[in-house]
């Protein structure tokens, strides 16, 4: 399940709705990302995102996650459009009846929606704008699943 | 047509996000494509960084190829969200 | 931040209250435990504490992961009494900085619950009650951080 | 007196979940009141058990202490929540 929306969206009710889906996984994983930023040092974070391609992007994620660990369901929330800070950019859920596989297909579907997923991050702040781009972590992060 | 998509940085490099225009003359594949918008909108190499990608019809290229002229061309800079 | 509690809880308003307090951190990873079960297979699930102790442990646990892990805080909340099939028996929630450090002071923890915490489970079916205890991939996962 | 407490599947074999009780003649330490207990209910040495554990006044013991007839006793089976 994929959605990618450029309104706000609540993390805890979504979470609560995945989970009625799944009582019978018993394990539910779960990500939030948030807007990070000390207020006065970013005022907003505007995402853009390739329609269509983004998209197929990360169902494609989701298929290989679906692949390499036994879940019952997977949940991506991305936010594209303007947020400030505070404000939920990405929830991902895993269900599984195992525990280690829901930890490592949720902490899969980060490492790709940090470095291969189809978004661009506008950072403003007061000192002007900036394109944030994957970190090297990001990448080391991403290559333990290959 | 085709239809340009610049993203990211690129969209201020290119100062604009979009534009739809009929193969120039003297332009048939990706590679003198960029080497003619380069020179269009002052991008100062910008599109031939390494590590900007290039999708053609939303699929990603790997090598240079001919243009017929009504491809949608998308260039990527680092992508990355979360 | 833990709750021992003998009424249901709503993890998603939970875990909602709990970003809101920890905006800074950025990166917020969830566990979500629920009663599994094949309807008709598990008709109830009673959970035994031994109050004092169970608690202090659980603190102890949360310490030992902010020690070890660049934490802005951590939620454990986790049920006691009488639950049916579906139901969430324990919700675990870390905030930092880092993405890393979230989920594997999340995995962490819930580890510790599945092993160490003084918890005694009475799962009920229709062929009677039995104790259920840790099995050896419990021991394993925990293991991992020694 | 003495408050003792089974956890778990002890409370079955034990019928109970708690009890209190002076300490009874001949014993002065865990190890002869669980011999004193497992007679008294019948447990077939589940006191016994490696994996059971003991806990005196809400700490785990290691071995054999000597009681003097007002402590907390707790009998904990193998432990797991989640």
């Amino acid at each position: 399940m994929l959605e990618i929306m450029d309104t706000p969206f609540n993390p805890g009710e979504r979470l609560n709705a995945f989970s009625e889906k799944c009582k019978d996984a018993g394990a539910i994983a779960s990500f939030i990302g948030l807007v990070r930023g000390q207020k006065g040092e970013v005022s907003e974070l505007r995402l853009e995102s390739y329609p269509g391609v983004t998209e197929q992007g990360i169902e494609q994620a989701i298929e290989q996650a679906k692949k390499r660990w036994p879940l019952t369901t997977a949940l991506v929330i991305h936010r594209i459009g303007s947020m400030g800070v505070g404000e939920p950019i990405v929830l991902v859920a895993t269900a599984s009846k195992h525990r280690r596989a829901a930890f490592e297909s949720c902490d899969f579907l980060m490492d790709y929606l940090k470095t291969d997923a189809v978004f661009w991050k506008h950072q403003i702040g007061p000192d002007g704008a900036k394109w944030i781009e994957p970190r090297e972590q990001d990448y080391q992060d991403k290559n333990r699943w290959s | 047509m085709l239809k340009i998509y610049y993203f990211g940085r690129l969209s201020d490099r290119a100062g604009r996000r979009e534009e739809s225009l009929a193969l120039p003359v003297g332009v048939n594949s990706v590679s003198t494509l960029k080497n003619w918008l380069d020179t269009k909108h002052g991008l100062g190499g910008a599109l031939q960084d390494k590590s900007v990608k290039t999708m053609i019809n939303q699929s990603l290229i790997h090598k240079d190829i001919v243009l017929q002229g009504d491809e949608e061309i998308g260039f990527l800079p680092p992508v990355g969200g979360g």
